[in-house]
């Protein structure tokens, strides 16, 4: 099936003219909401998310309240209009399943201990889907954990690394998902240097992992950078950054 | 004297002050008592809908989206288009939001937002039939509401009606009785009016135009009034228990019609749209 | 559509005979149903449904309870034989709504402050649907609240005014309302000359909306006045009240 | 010694007092333990359904209603009408009873019913197919509990039954393999038996006919039998817990069947039936 | 329809070879699952089930606890695989229904009323049924309650009775009940001497009724035989019981 | 130092307990890190399903059943058979389960289960193709949890290939663009590779293998790894909390690779598989 599909130029270009290590135009602002205690907006090429932080505050119902601990609470939600066939209103099983990656992957970072009896919640919002959903989706929650306030470890950032006719490509476009061979999305935590979430959808060899993990490293590494900048940027009043 | 129903005592106080500052024509956020916030609309953000527009008023951010898809007309109407209407209150706009199903604020939202726009005859839907009684086109509008400081009443009848203003939809053709894609052209969905709906609150005997989430919390009521065209009302709720009294609602209905004129203006501007069908 | 059908006979009398401004035949009657703590029933046309009141009482689950007041739930419910395409079984987005409106119209009129921590249940069923369902069930719960004992500002009715073929009508009867122009359904607590509940669906002038309006508050003024008898008539054991 | 399995101490001095009182051939209404409490049916009450019927058994209050629809058989029954019967226990007829979808009691009830009906052959599906093995009349039976003293069992199946008996529906003919519709034509739902339930309630070693709600609170155990016909039973449902000895079955089923044939003469009084068919 | 289907030989012998007062092979294990407090695996025929009891434990959520007794939670539910056109997931109304007549038939037996504000959870899982899985459950349940030490006033056994042909057949098989004329699944208290489940779809004369209940009684003392074997070789580690 | 994330106190405890005991290649039940717990695996014990297999990995206790049906096919891939994985955490299982609709967990595992078969290309999922575009075989694939004692993921996944791999499926054929079933005649599923996946967990920085129920509430993260070939990685789920270092990540590739080859080895001898389609 994808052999019919072309998704390089003769040049080694893909066909919207990155290389395969380049990420799509990003951009992050924080505190873009007015009603939540923190909240972030990522785009990601044509992929748009919101993403709002409420806590910690009183758990609720009570019997949900851990005496240890803060509980997270998260929601990766998508607009009915966000995809080219609408979704339907409600929770997808997928859906379902990348809020629970996402949410263990903040969990990881958030230091839960300090706010027993508490809960955390954080609202992904998908407004346009157009690939790398979830991991954006992760990089903007992180963001609006830290708009917040609440304690972290380290921020995180992830993207996906995709197998497209053979080879390894940064940040792959939905066409790119769709005809190619994998999909790996990662999110990590770079000053801990550790993955937070990691999923692979398709096949891989043992150095086709090596190597993509070692991609998706790279880039990660400027997206932390860019949020960095968005958190300054919040606090000093300055424009979202933006890079191609 | 009046009553504000059940309401616990720090509310009674903050519904007193508010009324003694409306008294003075003042509010809050410094605005005159008939004045709204300003509206900013952003129309063909989302590539992947039909249609789409983000509007803000104030504090309070909606985002609409528009998907057509061709589907069966209802046997009751073989000769109009569908047109549904779905609204979610996003948890990411304000803490009494839950997470979950539409509850009945939504579905509120949703049906009036519905009848500003049907009762209207805002969309001419027998223009979007393509097989009278068997293929028609269906219209979603799907509005969320991204972050609420009061009336998302009025910001999201703006936003629906300007996604389908602006929205670019698929050509179909009929050819032997067979509906295909005419591929690469697209058309516009006809609209014939602008509706809009203009939210008041009550306080005691004064009325103000587009409530904040803090005046909305100590209101005595409040009412939505939809504006098909300058001169006539298409769709009215009252969406707050409370007194509305009979002395009180032709002022509220002119208040409202002024208030309406404005925010079509600004509507049209923001679509730069002109009457293409008179119906 | 509507040129087609007419909807008034050649000396300008609606089709089931009424004039403009009369209703059709209202039937009332108080503490009809045994097991809850107040009820009525009301007929309205064929219109016909059953009100019941519970409470006050604990408000359950308990974290719902107000310090400060009664919570008041309702339920607007249709049986599924009432309407003439079977309604599924289960909530409607309509039947939400009217819900939701009756509740709000019966709120502004009960003393819920005198009740902190309880709740009043007030559940109207629909067996019969013919036109006018919403401003006959809001004054049966009306009814139904008083025969129930719970202290209220005001009893409330309601009835809709409908405009027809141009013309403003007094309880539109189903196809009226169908091939109307407009439906403006309202309630009213006469006596504290206030509107509790109030929807347009289609189109009006200021003045034909000034005029609606006169054209139902005495249409409600008489209903009113039944509803005064059927409670009279309840504690004097006399037949319940009937007009034409 | 008999063990009232769990109840709390004012519950089974309740128990004791009925059981003495059950002793001496009395209750606490004033019936005889065999006795039934007064049937009034009302037929044709709803014009929008196609059959109507309320019924009250003492303050037991059911309404039923009978829609009737064109759709598809069943596979493995592709020369039958379809029949479903859904039941609600409303709010308004008891405390005990919530709004929301229908419980485990609701499911049962609708499901005896549907036994009761079905197995007792009750209704000729057969002549109510057009098109075997494609288009057959769907018969939806609804039952709302309206006011609840005990005992929904039986009024439900009266109810249903008178419903059915009295329907008028929707003519159609098959031209040339295409279902029509007779205009202004009906028929009627042939129906061959009137099947009626008989609920009984256990104290110890005696059983009680048509048990209230405070008998059914403290009761050992109940069982409802259905009877299609004066000799033959269709469906049993023992449905609270409890023991039922073996050695008081008979009895039961003895004493079950002189209610029912008293039941269904009510019924048959009520309705005006007549045997149209036999099966 | 049934006369086309012969479902006697002519020897008077059913499709399967058995007498008319012959059950299908039936194979008991107790203690067959780790995790719960007791558990038994059942099958009759090919009907396969399993069964497993928690508690008694806390009553969870708090407010359904009961002052005076232990609440009993069961579910009755069908793998999709288990019958020959797959069965949609979530619980059917007759799962519903069979859930309600088997926890009425359990409450029957055990003393609840030792374990005030408690819990017990029965859960019964048919992996196969192939008719008669609801007395087969009750059966298996009983043995998971008594595995998991809860005081009972007697072990219960069920066993369906069929008309088919005119002829009351115990244990019918599927088919036998698909073409037969009535199917009456009852569970009995042996030592008690009571019927604690007792259903009938169909149509018996009184005298069949009589003959039908004294054909499963001999059915149900060979099944409780069967059972108290299956607790004997639990705590005796032997070989699960099995006849034909 | 490392940190057991908000784990209360007497986690912490057993956690480092755990690390001792792996420090010195020991676990609790007397395994060494690496070393899996014995796989049993039973086929075509539900003969109402077209295939199944009970599997179970220690004290982990999985039940899989294959129905195939006919159905359409996705628009955007007329020309494959569907598949659809079910998975349900039965109550029976543990104590940590609830009756109702599968959460978020029992969601994760089908969709693990789903991703290993798919993206692996396990099921030529063109040959069940009948009438291109219209008529193709949907298989369902329901799980079930039957005893949890740590690491659903692998018997489940064997459990899945092995009942596929085993099934017998009904034979169609498409006689003038109609599709007929051949009586009595069945057909297997195609499959091409058999894929397992391996569950690791993660205590601070050293692995183990299929975790217990005692691990899992202990360890600090976990992974899952699925091999569609011996060399080649179809799936990855990281599916709890926790930190996983990149220093660790190559070793627990390594180290899954060797198990799913155990893994493997001991299906083929279940089922008795030999590759009959080379894709």
């Amino acid at each position: 099936m994808n052999e019919t599909v072309r998704l390089f130029t003769e040049d080694g270009k893909r066909l919207d003219g990155r290389s395969f290590d380049q990420m799509r135009k990003v951009r992050m602002e924080v505190g873009v909401l007015d009603k939540c205690d923190g909240s972030a907006y990522i785009e990601l090429g044509k992929t748009k998310i919101f993403a709002a932080v409420y806590g910690p505050k009183e758990a609720h119902p009570r019997h949900l309240a851990q005496p240890h601990r803060a509980i997270l609470n998260c929601r990766y939600h998508m607009a009915t209009f966000s995809v080219s066939d609408r979704k339907p209103a409600g929770m997808t099983r997928r859906e379902i399943e990348l809020t629970k990656v996402i949410k263990e992957g903040l969990e990881t970072l958030i230091f839960l201990e300090e706010f027993p009896r508490s809960a955390i919640d954080v609202f992904i919002e998908i407004i346009q889907a157009d690939a790398g959903t979830r991991t954006a989706g992760i990089t903007a929650a992180s963001l609006a954990l830290a708009d917040a306030g609440i304690p972290m470890m380290d921020l995180c950032a992830g993207i996906a690394v995709g197998k497209v006719q053979g080879k390894l490509v940064l940040d792959p476009s939905e066409e790119e998902d769709k005809y190619g061979e994998a999909d790996m999305p990662i999110a990590i935590a770079p000053r801990i240097n550790s993955i937070v979430l990691l999923q692979l959808n398709g096949r891989l060899t043992i150095d086709e992992f090596k190597e993509a993990l070692s991609l998706a490293r790279r880039g990660i590494e400027s997206l932390y950078e860019l949020q960095r900048k968005a958190l300054k940027n919040k606090f000093a009043g300055i424009e979202e950054p933006e890079v191609e | 004297m009046y009553r504000v129903g059940g309401k616990p005592y720090p509310t009674k106080i903050l519904h007193d002050k508010l009324y003694e500052l409306i008294l003075h024509e003042k509010r809050l956020d410094g605005r005159s008592p008939y004045e709204s916030r300003p509206v900013n609309i952003h129309t063909n953000l989302i590539d992947k809908a039909d249609g789409s527009a983000q509007v803000s008023m104030g504090g309070t951010k909606i985002i609409a989206g528009i998907k057509v898809d061709i589907g069966s007309p209802y046997p009751d109407t073989p000769n109009q288009a569908n047109m549904t209407v779905n609204a979610e209150l996003l948890p990411l706009a304000s803490r009494t939001f839950e997470p979950g199903p539409p509850d009945e604020r939504a579905i509120e939202l949703a049906r009036v937002v519905d009848r500003c726009i049907r009762e209207s005859k805002a969309i001419d839907l027998e223009k979007l039939v393509y097989i009278p009684g068997q293929k028609v086109a269906v219209i979603y509008i799907d509005i969320y509401v991204l972050d609420y400081d009061g009336n998302y009443f009025d910001p999201s009848v703006i936003a629906a009606v300007a996604a389908l203003a602006t929205a670019k939809i698929k050509k179909y053709e009929v050819i032997d009785g067979i509906l295909k894609l005419v591929e690469g052209e697209y058309t516009k969905i006809p609209i014939r009016r602008l509706p809009v709906s203009v939210n008041l609150g009550l306080f005691m005997d004064k009325i103000i135009v587009d409530p904040t989430a803090i005046e909305e919390s100590a209101l005595d009521t409040s009412l939505i009034i939809g504006w098909s065209t300058e001169d006539e009302i298409a769709a009215i709720q009252k969406n707050t228990p409370g007194r509305l009294p009979f002395s009180i609602v032709e002022e509220a209905v002119r208040v409202s019609r002024e208030v309406s004129i404005k925010y079509r203006k600004r509507l049209i501007e923001s679509i730069a749209w002109q009457l293409e069908d008179t119906p």
